[in-house]
């Protein structure tokens, strides 16, 4: 796949984030401290208008300019995790022109890896994780074609499961048992984030 | 939302600014940033510290800065963690060439955010070193969840390890005394009311007009019980029942205690809840070396207190007791 | 009411014991008053300094009470002059054979209070001198009324006189230098929000959500004007506006400044506040020697603040600069 | 006249104070602090007791034991004010077993002074002395016998005149032009103080 096939992609992200804003706030202010919306918009708002400004080269590029943008700007504890998501995936693009799917699955099983280590946690403790690893395991599952929409419904029921957990890392987790029964709301901005990119890759032969 | 503001979203750095007009002897703000440092910044030969976290706990952690205590503290957005690229601005202004500690409140944020700074500077061959305070005891402790909260015990490590490093301790010498604090400091806290970010311009919970949250954290984060309000008595009754087993003191032991204010509670109240914390230690022959009361790690203007207990040996002591400059220590 | 106490009647005395119990090594009380003394009171050979007034207003003025500040100060009940008799007993406790000053804000009650008292102690044979403190520029100023209030400025003249006393001087220095403080302190505040007395258990007066009161006095006394909530641009404007007239300064003149936290206002609003007042007096080039930035001199735990301006000479920059143990100076 | 008519006084004044505190203190919280009634009822309670416990061996003693116990116990403005009034009348008495209802005035005249010098007020200032004042002069104006029901009367119309002051003097001075139309606590005090003594001279012959 060629730039443009992300650079559209985040650019749909940024724009499904700031229609969510409010309710991922509102998610984080049922277990956490109510400002996921505000922390994401602020940092994809930012994201967007930098590569408009300045468009990087390639794809390894967006994703740098999105990882310096998430962690110098969102702060909390989404800052640092996206941010190094997309620089662990800028990593391992770096200097591909060309982007085949798989290379991109392989990317973002480095930004899971990152999440995982930057935040010590693993799955089943109520925070992005729940989504990140079943999603981006299943999507290197695959031998021949991806089934994207197969994928989008995982994200979607991925993100469902987190309402019955208990957090355990993050800030709900001083909750304890009384975060059983919401959505974890970094577990919902990542499914927006492979909701719109299965949607997006949808239209790309691999 | 009553407050003595401007624009509810450069309460920040309007703060900064105050703060450097009100020390301009002592402090400086690293330019473009919100990061406060010593005014001779970076003293070479000598261990620097940075400590941080979001705004809205002053004096913590801007007042803390100055020869003796720390090198740098970082500002966040109010109950935000300040992002790393601040931090590591903090680092490279502070570094004397004998590395950096940072003192990190034990919140996932403020963990992570700090620890990509360290990536950042040790990438330019700076050595840095991390200490993680978690004295709230009202959170329960287990290596497999986030942990306990750092609040206001924090300012006991500051204090210590900035002794230490002003008398010319190295990294490890620096870090583990800090680390040496954070073991024997245990700290829980009751709130009687919400407090407003300003840019929020709402309460941040509710709660009832004859109600009290017991353990609750310096960011409005619940804690272990919400009860009718208590008396005084029964508040320090019941925090030193939660944090007194965690330091098994024995007779003749020596602490440093604290009781901090979370903002709206005036000096008055903390005094009366100190009468009954300084008779429970005396009743266990326990002997408080130094009692300080008053305004150290806050949340806004909540109506609230925390009662902190340092168990001290002589080493922690004599730094607890040695000279600062630093704007807010008293 | 939510408040940190056990009796609403007896938060005086339980206030005074955490006081006691958190500085034993500094303060005694004198058993049976509420009063709080140097704990190696009486000084002998030393001008001995005695203030106080209704509670409430804490750290003042017990916090004060330090080696190179008060020798005694007298609580009252919350916002009620101390009796005459309570003062006799701290006049009689710190006279150390030079003479004793009376620091009295000028309320009628304390006034009188603090007169009955220097009677009682005169005929005793001790020599009692008074300056009666009156830096509040909301209320007009005129001879034939009760005149201006004392508020936060009563700290600077604590501080000012308490070194000169501890320097050696005699009763009639130490009284010609606090009468040149008061002279040369002019402050005012304004109120976001009433507090409430704990035995009357209701707020002392109403305000709206979006007002404020302009030049309240540190018990709710009704100030100029009450207008719609202001930035904490304007707030200093407005006050500056008041003080800097009745100081006459010209550039190059050097002044201390305070911004006083009434109880319930953050330190962050505070510094915010100094940052325009800094910047006024930059732009009269006036130089600010020192700032105070916190809570001097409360209401309980109203919201609100107040700024003081000390306009100094050489004398009182060294005096002000000089050394005290008083647990609340810094 | 003998002590019992000042001791029967002095319990009725109390009894009328803490009848009336609730109100003297609501007339304070209109123009001064609020709390005129409770500092006159601690004041006037523990006087009573004193008296009751250890009962002073002539008039002159019982204005000291009050004087001493108002003093002590009332702090605020009030306090030294009714203190050094009961103080001066118990040193212009001292020594006389008897007293005659000339002699009394003069006392009281002691005490109007007294709260002058102590108060720096005249007339005027919406006081406690707006009461003293035109009540104790009308008294040593009489060559003969005393009309008490007429001080009774001037006492109540004094205090009324307090209404249309602008108070200069004490906490309500802070209000200014706020102040006129409500009566000064202080004055009503000292109305109750005078209404009860000549209720109870009228009993007695001079
Ligand atoms: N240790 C962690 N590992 C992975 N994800 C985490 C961790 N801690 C928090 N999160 C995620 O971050 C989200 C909260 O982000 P945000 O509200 O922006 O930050 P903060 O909690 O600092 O206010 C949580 O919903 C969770 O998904
Ligand atoms: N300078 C003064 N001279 C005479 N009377 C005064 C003076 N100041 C106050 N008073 C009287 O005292 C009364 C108030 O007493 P109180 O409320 O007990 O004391 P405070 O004003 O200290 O709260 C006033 O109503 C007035 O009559
Ligand atoms: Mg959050
Ligand atoms: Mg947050
Ligand atoms: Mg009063
Ligand atoms: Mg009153």
């Amino acid at each position: 796949m060629q730039k443009d096939v992300i650079k559209n992609w985040l650019f749909t992200v940024n724009e499904r984030i700031q229609e969510k804003k409010d309710f991922l706030s509102e998610l984080d202010r049922a277990i956490g401290d109510g400002d996921h919306g505000v922390n994401m918009s602020r940092g994809f708002a930012e994201a967007v208008q930098k590569i408009r400004d300045n468009e990087p080269a390639d794809i390894a590029g967006l994703m740098q300019t999105v990882a310096m943008t998430l962690i110098a700007k969102v702060g909390g504890a989404s800052g640092p995790l996206y941010g190094t998501a997309f620089l662990k995936a800028a990593a391992y693009l770096k200097g591909k022109a060309d982007v085949t799917v798989r290379e991109l699955g392989e990317a973002f099983k480095e930004s899971l890896i990152g999440i995982k280590q930057r935040g010590k946690a693993e799955l089943g403790q109520k925070t992005m994780v729940d989504v990140w690893e079943p999603v981006v395991e299943k999507w290197l599952s695959y031998d021949g074609a991806v089934d994207f929409d197969e994928l989008r419904a995982l994200a979607e029921a991925s993100l469902e499961k987190t309402k019955d957990l208990e957090a355990t890392k993050g800030r709900a987790a001083y909750l304890g048992k009384r975060s059983i029964g919401h959505l974890d709301p970094g577990a919902y901005s990542s499914y927006l984030l492979f909701d719109t990119l299965f949607n997006e890759l949808k239209g790309v032969k691999a | 939302m009553k407050k003595v503001i401007n624009d509810p979203n450069r309460v920040v750095q309007e703060m900064i600014e105050g703060v450097i007009a009100a020390h301009p002897d002592k402090l400086k703000n690293i330019e473009g940033t919100t990061v406060i440092v010593r005014k001779d910044a970076p003293v070479q030969g000598k261990v620097a510290l940075i400590s941080g976290g979001g705004s809205g706990h002053e004096p913590a952690h801007g007042g803390y800065v100055g020869k003796g205590m720390l090198d740098a503290a970082v500002a966040g957005e109010v109950f935000t963690s300040p992002t790393p690229d601040q931090v590591y601005e903090g680092i490279k202004a502070i570094d004397g060439g004998k590395g950096v500690l940072m003192i990190i409140k034990n919140y996932t944020g403020d963990v992570m955010n700090f620890e990509m700074a360290a990536d950042m500077a040790e990438a330019e061959g700076i050595k840095v070193a991390k200490v993680i305070v978690n004295d709230d005891v009202a959170v329960e402790n287990s290596t497999y969840t986030t942990g306990r909260r750092g609040i206001a015990g924090t300012v006991f490590v500051h204090k210590i390890a900035g002794a230490m490093a002003d008398k010319g301790g190295t990294l490890e010498d620096v870090e583990a005394v800090a680390r040496k604090v954070i073991e024997n400091v245990k700290s829980m806290g009751i709130a009687l009311t919400p407090c407003t970010i300003p840019a929020a311009g709402k309460p941040g919970f509710e709660i009832g007009d004859d109600e009290m949250e017991i353990g609750m954290g310096i960011h409005g984060e619940p804690g272990i019980e919400r009860t009718k309000i208590k008396t005084a008595d029964e508040i320090a009754q019941l925090l030193m029942d939660k944090i007194l087993p965690e330091l098994g003191l024995a007779a003749g032991d020596k602490v440093a205690v604290m009781i901090n204010g979370l903002g709206g509670t005036p000096l008055m109240e903390l005094y009366i809840l100190n009468r009954k914390v300084a008779e429970i230690l005396a009743g266990q022959n326990v002997h408080v070396h130094k009692t300080f009361v008053g305004e150290y790690m806050t949340s806004l203007e909540m109506a609230g207190c925390s009662v902190s207990v340092l168990k001290l040996d002589d080493q922690l002591a004599e730094l607890l007791d040695a000279e600062t400059d630093a704007p807010a220590w008293k």
